[in-house]
């Protein structure tokens, strides 16, 4: 089981191929819904970096609205627009918050975690529609992206930063999963199930949690940077309020945590349930997400990932313990 | 990473994209799409008002049975085909389905958005999609000044929101010396709107008469909060006799419930420089106060052009009440379409127009709308200008409606900044260049 | 400082802080009997207020005394909590309640959104207004001020809700089998308790109070759409800061953000949007479990 | 030799109970110190206080010659000093070769060396050799909530082990083994130890054990040491003997049988058979058969772990029955909800006590009235106050100001409340002073006088033998002797 020949960097590769191959296929509409589903996937690969460890952060729209502003402000005030720059920053000046708030949130656990991000997250709204320098409630146009010295216009923009972003995307997520291998990583189901048991081993339980927060932080930047370079535009209310928040573990529910890779099909999955909810169904869409959300919790409670785990779980000796384990969990 | 499911889903996801694109357009109508508030606060006294007023017009459009000007079947001869969606969600679902709308289903013409958050979002997203995109209601000047300055296909039907509280100040000094000896105090919702109104209001009222002073610090309540008491009570304890509240919708609904009820609107003057849709809703119950702004809703009672009288007749009978503001906003918007188009067709010699054409012939055009004639003038002819009218509003025991009196009409060009000026920068240093009079 | 405006401060404290706490009580008994944390309770809240608008407006068409109109409000949170207690407890939580609960609060957001849109569904869009129970009882003048009654009945509504409900968890036989059942499940079962018996009939006890909330609510505000988003977020940030599942903490948390709040209002309205949070964050940072709420047992 | 742990003067009280006072302990290199005691005596605070789990109200603690007093639990663990738990405290949905790697990884890296693979051949190489050092290898692909307890033990001491620890410290490494097994547990482990040159230090009940692996005895009496001694010096102690061992009371075990009153009647009041319980997805109890006759007493005698309370918790419902059928009476009692046990004349006392902190030991005792509104709840309460005098005297105190022995008379009460056809006692002298424990059994000899059906669970019948009709012994979830 621990030795079975890691795919997961094989399949990202390929998958980062066949986005780019299928860029010149699907119409410009769609290209937008995968890069957005690239940038909330980041997110909601931070949540499983969390998740695993057992906690759920009901604020993470902190982190992403983060990542969001700082290249929107980058953009108006120091008229920075060069891709790499304003999403280097923008993951750093998150990480920077989440490596500050976290030595508070490692404390906790459960419910408490969640709702407190969910109070910071608030705070960081309450600050953006206060202030008019941070454009208030009406949020911050970026200007037109560009790449160190490449400015391209227009559609030609679009594609540049769906190629762009697919390609950081892709080390973002090779990063993470070589992070999940390392024995840090690793210490997941540790945190968890006993951290007592992790203390007297030689580590802290709330150092590796901090760590984790870290990380999901940084990825909660990244993907906030990404959809603030997607949309051309940062504003409070889609970025920072709560519910926004509710999407990204919306995502991460609907992905499972098995995989790297899932996130970012259940971001995909999101925006094409959502696209075809709102233009089929104007008036109830927010009825079929809610329901979709309470079928996935009834019927398919470790995600669109655990569809694939049960067919490879087929075969292969020692896989049996493995999905023990997951009931157990359950 | 397993190829089998993989694959699987790929073949799922494309079965989605090709069952979403169904549906796309076909060549002959002009595909509007109009988004509008259907769900959340700002529904009930914006979006749905907005959504009935487009609604007739269109149908009236297709029918042919709008009065002159308009009186031709269609736009530049093709059928409206209304495509009316949710504006809810914030700025960036609303970039997602613009994106979806032009790209997607291929309409032909955004019109309409009434929160400044999402026109701001989307403006600079329209000029990349090159989609013609006419703005309804969203009042903040930014975006010709700010997000867009060489607007192709951007164009806004109404004046921007410093003309309303421009209009505000210039209509408190005029008439209402008397109330506001003791300096005048606001309260506002705490977001960009509410934010814009108090500082043009306030420039303005120091430009035109410094000797009335604003109170030390102004309440910038949580939007939606709902819950005022507090709030009445700062009110009712300032010496301050006049009060600006651009407060609108549920919030204004429920703050004059609850201000009533502890005799707020007895001892204060307010000015509501967006309170016209609610009391069209309140009637009786709404508090005597100033009302904004132009010639819409109740202001445009009595404004006797043929187009006004249809609509006024044609809204009640269809809707059973009175067409507030957002429906003469969003139906303003469709009426400039269409005269684009007419328009561009004729300048093509019959033919249907392309959309460039379309653009020139709305550019620095001056046309008729609902009641009155707008001009588009600012904004390198893209941001039209129109006269903004102030009255105070009563409750009229024998009509049993609210009426307007004391009625001022102020010129477009006293209370919007000349072309080429910043609104706020225009306010902020003395109003230079207004026409009044 | 001016002792007119400490007490007026005090007053509106009050009077806000005893909305914080109808919006937050049912939530916290939920919470505490069930360990769950209910998001529908946002949706409760709403439809108690559209029920109530809606019920209150065909009332006063009608030339019955006035004062009906409370037992109208008080009707239809009953109504809703029976109803919706029994769909939502038994349809939905029951299955559930051997998640992770994260997975609840989840499930439980799920159905909030759905919900919210049935209410859009039986509504629609338009605002209901019902002010007539505002002008009642009429008005009384505190350092000055005029204040509405409706308001100041509000901060005795809540006192008696508090009261009553203190009284039934702590003296009552019935409260005392409660607390049976929030120490130890497995042993109150053992003593012949039918938890789920409890359970339900505490879901619909908290149900009916996120409906009173909102149905005493309704003629103070214009009862919309998006009401019940707002209430939400306040009424958890209450209950994380009186302790989950403590009635004297959501009391005594709703009393001191109120203050707090009225505080800021009248001093400084710029902090007005933060007090909340802020005192929820720092009450954590002290006190991780919230005011009352004690502490875990030994692990090891 | 030189010391490789010294304490001095360690002071630590919960509330008004003092779990460690005056505590005064050198361990010098190379030892093998056993530390006894009752339950409750201050053992496992000791070890908790030791390793940082705990920060004490007052001493010193060096180790190695280095004070680490306030030092976390990870920074003491990082010099050497680790422990195992008396609950093995393993990673139950990981394997037992991902629990050790788990554990070796954290041992070997540091900083940034976190960041690399866990898994590399090399690592897993010393995995393997540990595995096979503990004898564990057969079990190396199971999750460890699969694993027997035997096992689960030994892999909590194996992971307690990676680091080669200066000092190590057991808690109760044998209990919940079968006593075939303890013994080649302790040859595996010791000799582990051994190969390590590990000084060890364990708490341990059993002193069959202790008198065969141990050096030196730390005896511990309510928080205090009281016999700091080589092992057969120890064990001649009187405290030790009087506190400890409580073999001072053992007299009285010549009275068996002859207070046994009335005969059971021949019907069973509660039938058991062929049961299969499991707790997710481990199987605990397996082809469990036991009756109780009416008007009989019978013990459940078996080790921790070995499935009585589990056994109980079926009974009671609590556990779902995966096979086989319980009866009480002619009552189906798998097909009956769990609350309607009481109703049905059944009354349990957990292990662990359980009163509802905020009401009354009255109150506490009338919950089961309450809830099934039984008839006669006042005589019945009157008898029961006769049987137990001294609950009636505490009776409006809170549940939690009493003591841990007042407590479980409540308990015991409460259960006597509703359990007019059946008593399920689980453990009712385990934790309590001698004394207590000693009143105990005089109320169980009175309850069998009147003629109760009772089921008594207990790790051992020393002090009860002689009131049991019938004794089941269980072990890992088997009943393996009826007599």
């Amino acid at each position: 089981m621990t030795w079975r020949r890691d795919k997961t960097l094989w399949g990202l590769t390929l998958g980062l191929a066949a986005l780019l191959l299928l860029n010149f296929v699907v119409p410009d509409w769609f290209t937008n819904i995968l890069t957005l589903s690239l940038a909330r996937g980041s997110v909601a690969l931070g949540l499983l970096v969390l998740w695993r460890c057992g906690l759920i952060s009901f604020g993470h729209a902190l982190y992403f609205g983060f990542g969001a502003y700082t290249v929107g402000l980058m953009s108006r005030y120091l008229g920075i627009t060069d891709a790499f720059l304003t999403i280097a920053c923008g993951v750093v000046t998150a990480g920077v918050l989440a490596y500050g708030l976290g030595f508070l949130l490692r404390q906790y656990r459960g419910i408490f975690f969640a709702l407190l991000n969910m109070a910071f997250s608030m705070i960081l709204y309450g600050v953006l529609a206060k202030l008019e320098e941070l454009g208030s409630t009406d949020g911050i146009s970026l200007e037109a992206t560009t790449y160190l010295w490449y400015a391209p216009l227009g559609a030609e923009n679009k594609t540049a930063l769906f190629v762009f972003a697919a390609i950081l995307t892709w080390g973002v997520a090779v990063l993470v999963h070589l992070y999940l291998r390392s024995t840090l990583g690793h210490m997941t189901t540790a945190v968890r199930e006993n951290e007592i048991r992790l203390g007297y081993l030689g580590y802290s339980g709330e150092r590796a949690v901090h760590a984790k927060y870290v990380i999901s932080g940084l990825l909660g930047g990244f993907g906030g940077a990404v959809a603030a370079l997607t949309i051309g535009h940062v504003d409070p209310d889609s970025m920072v309020y709560w519910p926004v928040s509710g999407d990204f573990v919306f995502i991460a529910i609907l992905s499972g945590t098995g995989n790297v890779v899932a996130p970012f099909i259940g971001a995909l999955m999101y925006e094409l349930i959502r696209t075809y909810a709102f233009d089929q169904f104007p008036g109830i869409w927010q009825l079929i997400m809610g329901g979709t959300l309470l079928a996935i919790i009834m019927f398919l409670p470790n995600g669109l990932w655990s569809l694939v785990e049960r067919r490879r779980s087929r075969g292969g000796p020692g896989s049996a313990d493995r999905l023990q384990a997951r009931e157990e969990e359950a | 990473m397993n190829a089998i499911p993989r694959t699987r889903f790929m073949a799922l996801a494309a079965a989605l994209a090709v069952s979403l694109a169904a549906g796309a357009a076909s060549a002959q109508t002009v595909k509007v799409a109009v988004p509008t508030f259907l769900t959340g606060g700002g529904a009930p006294t914006y979006g749905v008002p907005a959504k009935n007023g487009v609604e007739l017009v269109v149908r009236a459009i297709n029918e042919g049975t709008l009065p002159a000007p308009y009186d031709s079947v269609g736009m530049a001869g093709r059928k409206v085909d209304l495509v009316v969606y949710d504006e809810s969600g914030g700025g960036t679902k609303q970039v997602t389905e613009l994106r979806n709308k032009v790209q997607k289903e291929g309409v032909d013409v955004v019109a309409g958005y009434i929160s400044s958050g999402s026109c701001a979002a989307i403006a600079r997203v329209a000029e990349e999609l090159q989609v013609l995109t006419l703005l309804s209601i969203c009042g903040t000047p930014r975006i010709f000044e700010e997000l867009v300055k060489e607007p192709k296909y951007l164009f806004r039907i109404i004046n921007h929101s410093t003309g309303g509280n421009v209009g505000a100040a210039h209509y408190v000094v005029r008439k209402l010396r008397g109330n506001v000896k003791d300096g005048y105090i606001g309260i506002n919702q705490n977001y960009a709107w509410g934010q814009d109104a108090w500082r043009d209001f306030n420039l303005a009222m120091q430009t035109l008469s410094p000797e009335f002073k604003p109170a030390r610090k102004q309440q910038f309540p949580k939007l939606f909060s709902g819950q005022y008491g507090t709030e009445i009570s700062v009110l009712l304890r300032a010496k301050e006799k006049l009060v600006h509240s651009s407060f609108w919708g549920g919030d204004l609904e429920a703050f004059i419930a609850q201000g009533t009820a502890r005799g707020l609107f007895e001892r204060k003057t307010f000015v509501w420089p967006v309170g016209e849709i609610t009391a069209h809703r309140l009637g009786k119950k709404f508090p005597n106060g100033q009302l904004a702004r132009g010639p819409y809703g109740l202001y445009a009672e009595g404004i006797d052009t043929p187009l006004n009288k249809w609509f006024r007749s044609e809204f009640r009978k269809a809707y059973k009440q009175s067409p507030s503001s957002p429906a003469y906003h969003y139906a303003d918007s469709i009426l400039a379409a269409k005269y684009a188009y007419d328009t561009a067709m004729k300048a093509n010699g019959g033919k249907f127009p392309s959309t460039d054409q379309v653009i020139k012939a709305l550019e620095h055009a001056t046309f008729d709308i609902l009641a009155a004639k707008v001009k588009m003038s600012l904004g390198k002819g893209h941001q039209a200008v129109t006269s903004d009218r102030w009255g105070y509003a009563e409750w009229d025991d024998a009509k049993g409606e609210i009426v307007v009196r004391d009625v001022v009409e102020f010129k477009a060009e006293c209370v919007n900044p000349p072309e080429g000026v910043n609104a706020a920068e225009w306010v902020k240093g003395g109003m230079k260049g207004a026409k009044c009079d | 400082m001016d002792p007119e405006l400490l007490l007026i401060i005090l007053v509106d404290g009050l009077v806000y802080g005893s909305y914080l706490f109808m919006v937050a009580v049912g939530l916290t008994v939920i919470c505490g009997v069930q360990k769950l944390l209910n998001v529908t309770h946002g949706a409760l809240y709403a439809f108690g207020a559209y029920l109530a608008a809606t019920l209150l407006i065909l009332y006063f068409r009608l030339d019955w005394p006035q004062f009906g109109a409370f037992a109208v409000m008080l009707l239809s949170a009953l109504f809703l909590g029976v109803v919706f207690g029994l769909i939502i407890e038994r349809g939905l939580l029951r299955h559930l309640y051997h998640e992770d609960e994260h997975i609840i609060v989840l499930a439980t957001f799920a159905a909030f959104l759905v919900l919210e849109d049935v209410l859009l569904l039986i509504w629609g869009t338009d605002p209901y207004l019902a002010p007539e129970p505002l002008g009642l009882l009429g008005a009384t003048e505190i350092a000055g001020l005029p204040f509405d009654n409706y308001s100041l009945s509000m901060v005795l509504l809540s006192a008696v809700v508090a009261a009553v409900l203190w009284y039934g968890l702590n003296r009552t036989q019935f409260g005392k089998l409660l607390l049976a059942v929030i120490y130890d499940r497995e042993l109150a079962q053992a003593m012949g308790i039918n938890v789920n018996r409890i359970f339900l009939l505490t879901f619909m006890l908290g149900s009916f109070l996120g409906a009173l909330g909102g149905a005493y609510q309704a003629p103070a505000i214009s009862v919309q759409p998006g009401i019940g988003v707002e209430v939400i977020v306040l009424a958890f940030a209450v209950v994380v800061i009186g302790g989950m599942g403590s009635i004297p903490g959501a009391l005594i948390g709703s009393v001191i953000v109120g203050v707090a709040r009225a505080f800021a209002v009248h001093q400084e309205p710029a902090l007005e949007l933060f007090v909340i949070y802020m005192i929820m964050a720092a009450v954590l940072i002290v006190r991780p479990q919230g005011l009352f709420a004690p502490a875990k047992p030994r692990t090891i | 030799m030189s010391a490789v742990l010294e304490v001095h003067d360690l002071e630590k009280s919960f509330g008004a109970v003092v779990a460690a006072h005056d505590i005064n302990v050198v361990v010098e290199e190379g030892e093998t110190i056993g530390v006894i005691g009752a339950n409750g005596a201050g053992k496992t605070t000791f070890v908790n206080l030791v390793t940082g789990h705990l920060p004490p109200g007052g001493g010193t603690v060096e180790f190695m010659g280095r004070s680490i007093l306030g030092l976390s639990v990870r920074a003491i663990t990082r010099l050497g000093l680790c422990r195992s738990f008396q609950v093995p405290q393993v990673f139950l949905s990981e394997t037992v070769f991902d629990n050790l790697m788990m554990a070796f990884g954290v041992a070997e890296e540091d900083g940034a060396g976190l960041l690399t693979p866990l898994m590399e051949e090399e690592r897993a190489a010393r995995v393997e050799a540990h595995l096979a050092r503990y004898q564990i290898a057969d079990y190396r692909d199971v999750i460890g909530s699969a694993l027997p307890q035997g096992i689960r033990k030994l892999l909590d001491i194996a992971m307690a082990t990676v680091r080669k620890p200066k000092l190590l410290m057991l808690d109760e490494p044998t209990s919940g083994i079968s006593a075939e097994e303890k013994f080649a547990i302790m040859d595996i482990l010791m000799q582990a130890l051994k190969e390590e040159r590990t000084t060890v230090l364990f708490i341990e009940h059993d002193m069959e054990i202790v008198e065969r692996y141990v050096d030196r005895v730390l005896a511990f009496y309510q928080g205090e040491i009281i016999c700091d001694a080589p092992t057969a010096q120890a064990m001649r102690d009187d405290g030790v003997r009087e506190y400890v061992l409580g073999r001072g009371h053992d007299a009285g075990a010549e009275t068996r049988a002859a207070a046994s009153g009335r005969s059971s009647s021949g019907e069973e009041t509660l039938a058991v058979s062929d049961l299969d319980v499991s707790i997710g997805a481990t199987p605990i109890l397996r082809g469990v058969h036991l009756s109780v006759p009416s008007g009989s007493m019978c013990g459940l005698i078996g080790r921790n772990g070995a499935g009585k309370t589990t056994f109980m918790r079926a009974v009671m419902g609590a556990l779902s029955v995966q096979r086989g059928t319980v009866r009480l009476g002619d009552v189906d009692l798998a097909a009956t909800p769990a609350h309607r046990r009481a109703h049905l004349g059944i009354g349990f006392m957990p292990e662990d006590r359980r009163l509802v902190p905020e009401l009354t030991a009255e109150e506490n005792v009338l919950l089961p009235v309450w809830a099934t509104r039984a008839d006669n709840a006042l005589e019945r309460l009157r008898w029961i106050y006769g049987l137990m005098p001294e609950v009636e005297e505490f009776r409006h105190r809170g549940a939690t100001s009493l003591s841990g022995g007042q407590q479980k008379f409540v308990a015991f009460a409460r259960a006597l409340m509703c359990g007019t056809r059946l008593l399920l006692l689980d453990e009712p002298g385990e934790g309590i002073a001698p004394i207590f424990a000693q009143r105990m059994v005089e109320i169980l000899d009175d309850l069998k006088k009147e003629g109760a059906s009772v089921l008594v669970a207990e790790s051992n019948d020393v002090h009860i033998a002689r009131l049991l009709d019938r004794t089941f012994v269980i072990e890992r979830g088997s009943i393996v002797d009826d007599r």
